[in-house]
């Protein structure tokens, strides 16, 4: 167990304890000092049924470049006792080659991590721990971790220092006391160890500390909120939900610091109708709530799309059905915000790919939405939203006009272009509120335009006043049942979506750099940095995004031309783009929940070729890189060696074949 | 309502042209016409008021004025009215709805604004019956009225009690208010828009069509609220220790006039906009302290 | 204008008046009369925005063989006024061979009946009328409109007094008196016109009036009513919506008859929520409502599906999206239905072809509610539960086992062929609840079984208390997160639903009998009466299904071999069985909403060819046969007469082009 | 409860083998140990019993019951609780949940579950915080409480009334216990379960985890109701003409016992099950009518 030796990109670290034993600091000082260090890292925790001081998991992979998922299995487990360790043992994943540092005072190592067959070794946390008064076994595990990783001392003491801060004084110095026995204690042991290695040479090697600007130390739900922030949301109406109070808890102070509101509402409803209430009034709204909570807002949703008020919607989903599996994840809830709603209510359906892409998705999310007049649904989920990361700040946005200003309805086109390229990546489209200007005649608040925006004016502003309505109406707004009327607003929902630009931001496409081999042969010429047109497109979305792109790195390691498509717009689907992307490719299409809900969309959509195939599987276990890599030999019926005689894809396939595919796929990944 | 004051916009200028669809007779044009000379008295400029409702004939209403509007889903005016107030502290915003509408499905938004206390009017124009899905038993439906096929022997349960509910659940301010008396019901309606917090207007607002009887027999019941009582001691919020709060509610449901009216202050949980703080700086602090 | 003489097989009649004119009354009077002479018929209705008292419309059509649809346009209108008639003008479709009755008094005829080009004829019907103490103008029309269809006068004068039996006698006998005289006077007059035909030759044309027993007249709302009184069902909760009221209030005074209970509930959250209680109780239960009420109940559903407890939501759709079209119809909640739930919640989704088989698709959601312990939503709409026909009594659903009971789990498989054919429908598949055998040791309330179905104890069982549960659970019910629980239970609800045997009841497939240019050549044999194979296959569901069969009906005169298809089982879809029943044949899905809602459903599950085409077009506007016979010329190219030379279909269509297909159709759809 | 009665089932044979959720200390666990000793004493058959809930930790109780139950949404216990007695009155039906549960989310079926006075028994054990969701104020959180992220300046709304919205709502059983004394409770929960109405228990069932100070201070705090009142009169439903309905309500929140009891009859508009009529016969006269 060396640091970053020889080939190994990231390691990957469990700390496991029963109630009170600190296993969830533990990790994120482990975190934090890996932070401090220049590395990349993610933290996923998992917790026992007890709503507070049950037994905790918390995993850990680290690495030099960035961190996308926990990985297929964990290298190290420290166990801090053994209570009820069998709840984790699938997320523990521990194999032959893992090492298991346990308390000798914890008793006997359990049937499941003997059958791992991982190598074990005692370590007396709790013991060396009562040599320093206040001291605790946790911290003792983080110094002998962070002895084992390589992470510098001064970090680790750094980071408590910074996550204890709010307690005693005594109880930081304790903390700090117990990291260096640990730390100390493993690096010494090490010395006499067969690997030869000394102290010098690991001090010398392990990653630098610096205090200069860090990575970020972020989880996705407070990276929702910053995104948030980023978009100028101005009003939250919520009710509390697990796993999504945490981006509400995160953005109530802040929000007030950039001069918004928090109310916690009643109950769903009411939060989805404040927000359209705000929005009305012209300020950008936004809630996180999940799936139980989000199947109460779809009547509010649909109020928000009919009327043309533009409200985002963050689902951090959980396993479903029902209250379901509420600390755990899930990408089941796609369905639901795709065509939940009843009558025809065309929307926007977004999902970030990665913690950091929370700030980006739910920034664009709003944004799309004001422009748009529409509600977004953005799907993140427990995986993204509970797990902490440290990576490099996400970047704005593109820039998105603002909401289309009824001052500025007759100059829209010319504005548009400028505009389009501004710094300030939201200027409306129009004069601020303030201008004195009045116009000659109103305008009916749902005329019809040719980008199917009409100019929305915000209570204020006189010479506009209009009434919003949630039944069919004609373009002054006033209820209208006649089929003409319908019709033209309905085309007007619909259109004002599909004619919307949204340029790239639509999916990552990763088509990867040239492969490893391929750059480390000296005679090959530049152009081969250029990536070869892809044969097998992994097709994903959402958390699953990580563990996809891990497999498709190791698939071109292995000389397969893979690419990933991560779709983070999800609705209005971007088909012709889609089309274009996976021309000429193999596609299997990714995702955790048991109904393939993204391939039947997919389907629906009619983008996809016959020969697609689907890998779902429900959740709550992370997605794994190998699992990717064997459903794809699996099912594409491809191994590495098999590529370069295997035919081009093509659309020969019979009919017959692939018709039985949605239900034979998805079969198999529940059966997993 | 001194005659002295002259107000700038007559009544009728805050009606827009959108024609009503009630029916001849209908309480709820009283309504209509009373807030009207409210809005006309207080001389609120038109595009500063918003009137946003739910769904019934009575959330109507929003079309037919010159303001700006919002015609909600059922039940949910007040969450709307909610969100819009606290993002827009600026507006007089005034939620309008029926008996069903607020008491039945909006039930719990009507607990919960009450207790929140937000700046907003609410009007309920309560017809004891649904009135737009053709006549069913309202939670304010007398028990043994029998004219819904949906409740062919009346609905056997004790008529809601608005103004009970309002100040248990501590609204700041009660009227009660009947559309047959457009004057009496402008200047509650007037006193409700200008009291500083939640101030819930009950209306008696017959439905010509499926209570046809209600016009006049409320018309002779009605009389001022004076005789009785409706009081609240000690509301949790500034209890003295040890005190025991009371509540005393005396009403027949016919009482007219300003049943209670105890100003609180704002809620203090929101931090309003407005106060223009530096966006982008705080922006950056939030981001400066993710590298921490 | 002669009834039904030489090839006219029905007579659409429309009656309008403004507030109080009686249109709507007239109109309940014709249908009533037409049901005692054999005759079959339906009528829907169209008001103005006014809550009561605006003006309104009513459209019957009559005819000897079963009416499916309102047809492509009217012959007869009589206009007891003006007021407001534009407001019909798309609902009325009158042509230049239409005839306009009017009141002479009512003023000019409005522009947009003259240009219509239909002839126009002067009654006066309110001076006749006020010929008769009492006597009301829409009585005359009666008469008039009566004799003009040609039935006779004593089938009118019986269905006014019933129809009008709760009124003062004098009232009755005014409007008997006044029929007599519209039609005496309209049968006179004809007598002197220049078809010369006389009243005795009329009379003996006349359909006979006979008191034996008759068809049925009924609502679709009514025939849902009817069908939960089949299924036993016990408990109804409901809050009030249009257009779904008005089977609540037809069961609210039956249900009791049948020992049930009718609740109303505050809201729509508490009535789903009721229905579980009940359900959970062992007592069948159902609720119905219209799109913004399923919106609030999806949160319900979800946890009748995981908590797996029996309930049935009716939908009697409206036009969408949010409170959209609260009197009209559309077919827009499809999604919702089939998508609208968060997590993997398999359930089942049916939806009613016509006006009597929304008795026969509710007694059979409910049954398969019960035996496969989920949720049910059936989709019916305000063009079905709106509309009263004459019908013939629809029949009982197929057999469906009864909920599975404990003491019966092990002798499951064996009693399952032998009551699978018992003559009562839903024989529980166990001893009633009172047996006094008490069980050995308790089953586990969600176990495994072959068939997926667990069995399900009620209250009042000794020796079975079991806590339902809406989280993810183990086989006894307790919470879990545990992966493998998880994954079992999730394939557990979508297995029941897959292996359950649906039998024939999931479509209703014509291929057409021999077409009448056939029966008529004696020489042909008897063969000749098995269809032909199909070439075309129109795939519809819902309340389209009455146009899009008369539409078949007429191609098929026109030498076309075309099948109809209505999915009556719309989740879990039988695709084996769809795609065996369109295998060969060029497929038009035909629905009425924007989105083409069940084209993209039916190609996320992969049933359709890729040359499959879509006709989906917004309410509220009824659909009509012309529209389906234009699009299918348009959209499969193909007129009858080219038919012969084209191609035989095969899938060999560009797949570019076809996978354009669903923006393309769906998009004529909606500019329609 | 007079010590002749021996009751043939323990307390403890009401408990299921499920081991409870809770934290250790939790307040919970003195309602779970009181029901069980009320069900014991009232010797209901276990099987006869059903017990629903909602979602929160309160809401867990059910599973560790032997005896039927459902842990139903956040919000519906009552709901569900009253479809089931509708459908099965044969049934004792125990409705549970906690403060959020009952009076945020669910509390549109707290005001018409008390109308509609079918016989239930509905315990909110309240906490004054969401647990489950870790620590937000919940209506019943006093207005001052910073401890929630969420509100970090306090909710600043006072705390929702349980007692006073039950009696204007028209409950006619009111009681209030304490975990602390699962004995008194578990005699108001005896009284509740018999009582022929809809009966509510609110019971101070403290949070150990985010309310640590309640268990103590609550337990100083609370005494006996008798000093206080809780009465209403003439209920719309049963009011002589002419006469004016009145509610009293002086409460602190911390007085223990039964606050208000007068049994109503039962609901009216509900053709109960079980009257057994020959459903065929009804079936076929119904077929018949449409012939007409
Ligand atoms: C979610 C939902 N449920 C039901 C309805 C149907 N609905 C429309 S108005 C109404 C009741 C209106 O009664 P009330 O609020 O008293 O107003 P009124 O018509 O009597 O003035 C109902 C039940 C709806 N629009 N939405
Ligand atoms: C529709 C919905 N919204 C939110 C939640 C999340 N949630 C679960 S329990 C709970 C609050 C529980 O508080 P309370 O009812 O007071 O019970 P306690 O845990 O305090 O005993 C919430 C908000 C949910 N499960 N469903
Ligand atoms: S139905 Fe009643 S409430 Fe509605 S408009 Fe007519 S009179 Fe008014
Ligand atoms: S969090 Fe509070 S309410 Fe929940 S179990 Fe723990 S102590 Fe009890
Ligand atoms: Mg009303
Ligand atoms: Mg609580």
């Amino acid at each position: 167990m060396v640091w970053l030796s020889g080939d190994q990109q990231s390691i990957t670290v469990a700390i496991s304890g029963s109630g009170g034993s600190g296993a969830l600091t533990a990790g994120f000082i482990l975190l934090a000092a890996a932070q401090r260090c220049g590395l990349y890292g993610l933290m996923m925790r998992s917790a026992g049924p007890q709503v507070r001081g049950g037994e905790s998991v918390s995993i850990l992979r680290l690495g030099p470049s960035p961190v996308t998922n926990i990985g297929d299995r964990v290298d190290l487990l420290a166990a801090l006792d053994w209570r009820n360790i069998e709840r984790f043992h699938d997320e523990l994943a521990l194999d032959n080659s893992s090492l298991v540092l346990h308390d000798s005072s914890a008793g006997a190592v359990p049937d499941s991590i003997l059958a791992s067959a991982a190598e074990q070794r005692q370590i007396d946390f709790s013991r060396h721990a009562a040599e320093h008064s206040d001291g605790r076994a946790n911290m003792i595990a983080v110094g002998v971790l962070g002895g084992e990783i390589g992470l510098p001392l001064p970090a680790l003491a750094d980071a408590a220092e910074t996550l204890l801060g709010k307690k005693a004084a005594a109880t930081v110095e304790a903390a700090k006391a117990c990291i260096a026995t640990g730390y100390r204690g493993t690096v010494a042991q090490r010395e006499t160890r067969a690997d030869g290695e000394t102290l010098a040479q690991r001090e010398t090697a392990a990653p630098a500390f610096s205090d200069s600007p860090r990575r970020w130390r972020i989880s996705g739900n407070a990276a929702a909120g910053l995104g948030a922030l980023r978009a100028e949301v101005g009003f939250v109406a919520a009710y509390p939900i697990t796993p999504a109070s945490e981006m509400l808890e995160w953005l109530a102070p802040r929000i007030e610091r950039a001069g918004g509101t928090l109310l916690q509402a009643e109950d769903e409803l009411a939060a989805v109708n404040m927000l359209v209430g705000a929005s009305f009034g012209g300020v950008p709204a936004l809630t996180a709530t999940s799936g139980p909570g989000l199947s109460l807002m779809t009547e509010g949703i649909g109020l928000a799309i009919a009327s043309e008020t533009p409200i985002l919607v963050v689902d951090v989903a959980r396993g479903g059905p029902s209250t379901g599996l509420p600390t755990k994840s899930e990408q089941a809830d796609l369905n639901q915000a795709l065509y939940g709603l009843h009558g025809d209510a065309p929307h926007l359906v977004l999902a970030p790919l990665d913690v950091g892409d929370c700030a980006y998705s739910v920034e664009w999310a709003s944004r799309l939405a004001e422009r748009l007049q529409t509600a977004a649904i953005l799907l993140s989920d427990q995986a993204l939203g509970q797990t902490h990361a440290v990576i490099d700040p996400p970047p704005r946005c593109p820039p998105v006009l603002g909401r289309k200003r009824i001052y500025a309805a007759s100059a829209q086109d010319s504005a548009q272009d400028s505009a389009q390229h501004a710094e300030q990546p939201s200027a409306p489209d129009s004069p601020a509120r303030t201008s004195t200007q009045t116009p000659a005649d109103s305008i009916a608040r749902y005329a019809p335009s040719p980008d199917g925006i009409s100019p929305m004016p915000s209570p204020g502003e006189p010479g506009y006043a209009y009434t919003a309505e949630g039944l069919a109406h004609n373009a002054k707004g006033t209820p209208s049942s006649s089929a003409a009327d319908h019709r033209d607003q309905l085309s007007k929902l619909a259109h004002k979506l599909k004619a919307h630009d949204y340029g790239d931001g639509w999916a990552r496409i990763d088509r990867g750099r040239a492969t490893k081999h391929a750059t480390v042969s000296a005679d090959k010429p530049i152009a081969a940095d250029q990536p070869a047109p892809a044969t097998i497109s992994l097709l994903t979305w959402g958390s699953s995004w990580g563990a996809v792109q891990e497999a498709a790195n190791r698939l071109r390691e292995q000389g397969l031309q893979v690419q990933t498509i991560g779709l983070r717009l999800l609705a209005p689907l971007q088909q012709e783009a889609l089309r274009a992307a996976i021309e000429g490719t193999r596609v299997l299409v990714i995702e955790v929940n048991a109904g393939a809900q993204l391939f039947r969309y997919l389907n629906a959509e009619r983008v996809l070729p016959l020969s697609a195939r689907s890998f779902a599987r429900p959740g709550p276990l992370p997605l794994r890189p190998f699992e990717v890599i064997a459903q794809l030999q699996d099912q594409l019926n491809l191994s590495p060696q098999a590529q370069d005689s295997g035919s081009k894809h093509s659309h020969k396939d019979s009919h017959k074949d692939s018709r039985e595919s949605v239900a034979t796929a998805s079969q198999k990944g529940a059966r997993r | 309502m001194t005659p002295a004051m002259i107000p700038s916009l007559r009544a009728r200028d805050y009606l827009s042209e959108v024609k009503p669809i009630w029916c001849p007779g209908c309480g709820h044009f009283g309504v209509l016409s009373a807030l009207t000379k409210a809005l006309a008295y207080l001389e609120r400029p038109k595009h500063e008021i918003a009137v946003v409702s739910g769904i019934g004939c009575s959330s109507r209403l929003p079309a037919y004025l010159d303001c700006y509007g919002f015609h909600g889903l059922h039940g949910r005016a007040l969450p709307l009215a909610t969100g819009l107030k606290a993002a827009r502290p600026d507006l007089t915003v005034i939620a309008a709805g029926g008996d069903g509408d607020g008491f039945s499905i909006g039930g719990n938004h009507f607990l919960h604004a009450c207790r929140r206390d937000i700046d907003l009017c609410y009007i309920v124009m309560d017809n004891a019956v649904y009135g737009m899905t053709k006549g069913q038993a309202s939670p304010t439906t007398p028990p043994d009225w029998t004219q819904s096929a949906l409740t062919p022997h009346g609905t056997g349960i004790p008529a809601f009690r608005p103004a009970a509910i309002a100040l248990a659940s501590g609204a700041s301010f009660i009227a009660r208010g009947f559309s047959g008396d457009p004057h009496g019901l402008s200047e509650l309606i007037a006193r409700a828009i200008l009291h500083p917090g939640f101030a819930f207007v009950h209306v008696l607002s017959p439905c010509r069509t499926y209570r046809p009887d209600d016009q006049s027999s409320w018309k002779q019941a009605v009389h001022p609220f004076g005789e009785h009582l409706l009081s609240a001691t000690e509301t949790p919020i500034n209890a003295a220790q040890g005190s025991t709060p009371a509540l005393q509610i005396q009403d027949d449901g016919l009482g007219l006039g300003i049943l209670y009216d105890v100003p609180r202050g704002p809620v203090s949980n929101n931090a309003t906009l407005g106060t223009s703080p530096d966006r982008a700086a705080a922006l950056d602090a939030i981001e400066a302290e993710l590298e921490a």
